[in-house]
């Protein structure tokens, strides 16, 4: 059984990743998946990618999917006002489609 | 005459070394364009071992030392820290185009110390036959963490009193502790290594592993960490020219300066508790160096709406540099001619 | 030319990587995508991120866009069904708009 | 505020990175991010998965949001113009949902 | 009391070999919170080049060894793989709260062989001067893949008794074929070093580049390999807290009973041909030691119902320093006094 | 006969060198399927720390060498790279079921030099005690440099001629500039390598460390890269068997061909200016060699319409190992013999 669901993207700096995680926890999402990268943005203009030496300005992707659609806009907004006033990173939502509905 | 001519022969011999020699090697590479890259993970392996080397050397030593002497030393570290971060402060606010969290972010990384700058800084010291308290290095986070808290802790009140209400709910989520940015500070990489270095060489008999690779790989990790702050350095030299000029004026005086005041401190050490004048040295150079490994992650989590390009800009690219290839000569000759 | 197809998302340890691709193989999906990362779910509380030692305890995230939605229903049940009662991961699906239909 | 917005996806050989981010600039994307991983693709039968040795073969994954769906259109069909009647790649688009559209 | 003095003292200077205070630093910095990380890249190639000592040693060696020797310490090195997963199966699945799958995959993580407390036992009898055939390394192999193999297949019938038909076309894609399991293990990272390192040393003339190298790294490449270990002990203990209690009983027993159990036959094959002190030793670690490399990934795709953290927990967090800290002392005194 | 067997025992006594001893275990356990890896990063570190020091040694000796001597073999390193493309070009594009672009990549690789192989050259030298010049190493460049130039040049021209218009706006964005592709190849990452290495030998004084550090790591590095190498040599084999067949006959040939070509240049360059026999086996082996690391991805920049499949299996999986197994020993020998 397919079922439909909502992907939150969080693109981010290392650094601040445990205040994302932590929100994530908070608002009782049940998995998350974490990719490393690099990226340039318009408000810093530092180049993520070439940062080597500090390894936690690195840029992160975390990924969350959610079933209901009410949860992931009370996580993403939360996440745009309490995180991302002052911090680098953006916040998106998309639509997927998941299946056995009660892993997420 | 002949003074001027010791000095040029200084300064050629001091590019000769290998030290100095590989840091410019490494910004030569990097400007002509060059891909070619120390991997991140090889990096961080060098670090570690270069700190563990210091560490266990200091503890080894510690063990047979007289810890009242540490004392002075020790305070005046903390001391030259907090003097880095408000004199910073105070200079570069003062400057057109400088944001208040920014100057101060940019203090507070000088004030931090450098492991790699301490690092070549010791192996001159070994090089030239100059001797040192084996403690030393425990001075170390007595200068790193006083300058980052203070740095956190000025930079949140300036940014609190500018904004507004919004501001402030998303910072009770990391409310100004100095508990926690102490342990933050503690808890960073080159730290840990460090003390773990120290711990061991105090609580173990490391001697058969300390000779067989820690030291004797010193050198050569030492060479390579120069070529990697060499590419950083240029790097970092982009970013540095998209803030204000005035941030690169700072990061090439502030070395010498700071080093400065640290000699004029230990040099009263030196008189009042026999504190060696190699000793002396390398707490000028603690207070020259900026912080390029822990300390950058620190300020940026503890301030992020400081702009990295000019902390680390300025950090990385020339005061890094200016460090190594002016201040740890130029402090180990003063020593030489002074005491 | 654009072309509405679907993007096949599958999230789980590296160690089970090589079961999906032969899934993948078997039904014809003419390329795919893989990115390392890590991630926390609901049935194994492994935190794959700070597996450092293990190497193969990952998780891998692999993407594959087909033409034909049925081809990609037909792959992710499959995956569910083969890979998935006992193996941790998730299979999504969402929709995507492509260049050059022949490629896929 | 919630908007909508389009995420260009472009997978490449990381030898071909810069040539991408060339026309990002040019058309004005404000921020792009950038994944490595590896992959397997119709056109060439390099593994890039294995492709160890050369580093520049790995496969990058660089995403690109963009509020102006027009904008969208034009870079991937300027890249799939350009930068991809010989060399190895894939463009895709899809919808995603963006916060604080001033930063896109 | 003059014993309790001798082993008191054992104890602390236990405490201060390098290895053993090198795997509780790195618990002591985990313990503390530290960023302090070795990437995984310096991992593995420090493993790599610790087996590939290991290996080049045994092949030079070999190549002047009377094989027919080695015969009965690796029947017995099978035999108590064998005797390990069947010990452990019996002992946990009796316990509340274990899963069948998960008490076989546990038990085989134990019948199986960890590179590092074999490397670092190697070390300690180097130090302490005790001799051991060099073709004790490639005993590994003997112990480790009987276990894995059976611990995959009692897991697997395990798992099918109770599961349905649903189950069963899953299980059909990779069905449970002895052959494809041994293969398996053999192309581990872990045992192909080995295995690589054998070769080498028996076939080409690796004499310069194992002086020159290979060996004057071992000692290092192993202290920090003893960090890394104690970093992971500790992360993985906040998991092994999530699984049942017994866990932890088991993982605190077992390294000492199998060495114990090794001992016995090692003393048998010792009075029985010959082989030395030193190598019942070994043998005795190789029994008492975990799979911390290659086991845990073989286990996680042959039987992927059982829960990882269970297995890893036990072994990593417990089983190995528990192993490295008393088993090694332990088993090499035991040889002083027994032999 | 007694030529036959002497023959026979150097073939055997070959196998045994630990260089291609490890290269060949590489490609064994890679055909064994092991799940073995050396980490990239290890892998770009190891190539890093042979290179610089090769550079190095280059770098002090060449302060008290006569560069005049190196004109004439430079201009013939230039002359072998020309001669290798078009040969190849003209030998592989009038096989059948080989596109033109794919020959002129090959050839253009062939042309090129590989790092690993050079070093394993020089290794060689030393170990049977054979003398060169210390500014061999600087002939790389002029050998890599005008191969892969004029193969990227001459694969332009023939896509383009074939070609339609859409593909001429494409090509537009990066137009065939010579100095754009000697600039890329020059900032490639072992090029770079290399050229720092000398001029850090050159202008610093670089002996302790290079005494201390790169030069006691050189033999272990290069018996880790000689593993790697096997294993991408068989990994790279699956992917030649889809190109043409053609390619691995050109492989097989090529290496001993160019290194003879070269050879008889170099002996030329030896009765002329006196340029050493070990100097001569080296520009063999320049020539012998063909590029794995720098040459790949600035061909596949410069010719993304060549099939990678077919340019880097032909190298990696063949090229190389019969020039490290066959070239090396060969031209040394025949050294001995000729000069
Ligand atoms: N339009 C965008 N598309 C994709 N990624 C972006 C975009 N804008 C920002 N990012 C990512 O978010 C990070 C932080 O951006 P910023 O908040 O502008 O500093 C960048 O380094 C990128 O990785
Ligand atoms: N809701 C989710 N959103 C994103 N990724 C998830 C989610 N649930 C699980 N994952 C990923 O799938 C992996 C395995 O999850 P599980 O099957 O629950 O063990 C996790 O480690 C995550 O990387
Ligand atoms: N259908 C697909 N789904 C996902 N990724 C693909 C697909 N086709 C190609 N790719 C990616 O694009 C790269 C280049 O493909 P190609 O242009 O066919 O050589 C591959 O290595 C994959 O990473
Ligand atoms: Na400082
Ligand atoms: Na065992
Ligand atoms: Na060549």
């Amino acid at each position: 059984m397919k079922h439909k669901a909502t992907l939150i993207s969080v693109l981010t700096e290392k650094v601040f990743e445990q205040d994302i995680l932590d929100v994530l926890e908070e608002e009782g999402a049940k998995g998350y998946s974490i990719f490393e990268g690099g990226g340039n943005g318009p408000l810093h203009q530092h180049q993520s990618q070439h940062l080597s030496m500090v390894d936690e300005f690195r840029i992160v992707k975390i990924e969350v999917i959610v079933l209901n659609y009410e949860l992931a806009n009370r996580i993403a907004s939360r996440l745009v006002e309490e995180c991302f006033p002052e911090q680098p990173g953006i916040v998106s939502l998309s639509e997927v489609e998941i299946f056995r509905a009660q892993k997420f | 005459m002949e003074t001027l001519v010791s000095f040029f022969n200084l300064f050629i011999s001091g590019f000769q070394t290998p030290t100095l020699g590989f840091l410019m090697g490494g910004m030569f590479i990097a400007a002509m364009g060059s891909r070619l890259t120390i991997p991140d993970q090889v990096y961080k392996f060098i670090v570690f071992v270069l700190l563990m080397k210091i560490g266990l050397k200091g503890g080894m030593e510690i063990r047979n030392a007289n810890l009242a002497e540490l004392l002075l030393p020790a305070i005046f570290a903390v001391l030259i820290g907090v003097i880095i971060v408000y004199l910073g402060k105070f200079a570069l606010s003062r400057l057109p185009g400088i944001k208040p969290v920014d100057a101060i972010a940019t203090a507070g990384l000088f004030g931090a110390v450098s492991a790699s700058t301490f690092a070549a800084g010791m192996l001159h010291l070994d090089d030239v036959g100059m001797e040192y308290e084996a403690w030393v290095s425990a001075l170390y986070p007595f200068m790193d963490i006083p300058a980052l808290v203070l740095a956190i802790v000025l930079g949140r009140l300036a940014t609190e009193k500018k904004q507004g209400s919004q501001e402030v709910a998303a910072n009770k989520r990391k409310a100004v502790s100095i508990k926690f940015i102490i342990k933050d500070s503690l808890q960073g990489s080159a730290l840990s290594a460090l003390i773990l270095g120290l711990l061991l060489g105090l609580l173990t008999k490391p001697e058969p592993v300390y000779e067989g690779f820690y030291n004797p790989l010193f050198r050569g990790f030492l060479s390579i960490l120069m070529i990697i702050m060499g590419i950083e350095a240029w790097q970092r030299l982009s970013e540095l020219r998209r803030v204000a000029h005035w941030y690169a004026v700072y990061a090439a005086i502030a070395p010498l300066a700071h080093g400065g005041i640290a000699f004029g401190l230990g040099a009263i050490a030196h008189y009042a508790t026999g504190f060696s004048p190699g000793g002396v040295v390398l707490l000028s150079i603690l207070a020259a160096s900026s912080s390029d490994i822990s300390g950058p992650p620190t300020l940026r989590a503890g301030l992020p709406t400081a702009n990295p390009s000019a902390f680390i800009g300025s950090s990385t690219s020339i005061g890094t540099p200016i460090s190594i290839a002016i201040g740890i000569p130029l402090f180990t000759e003063l020593a030489t001619l002074v005491f």
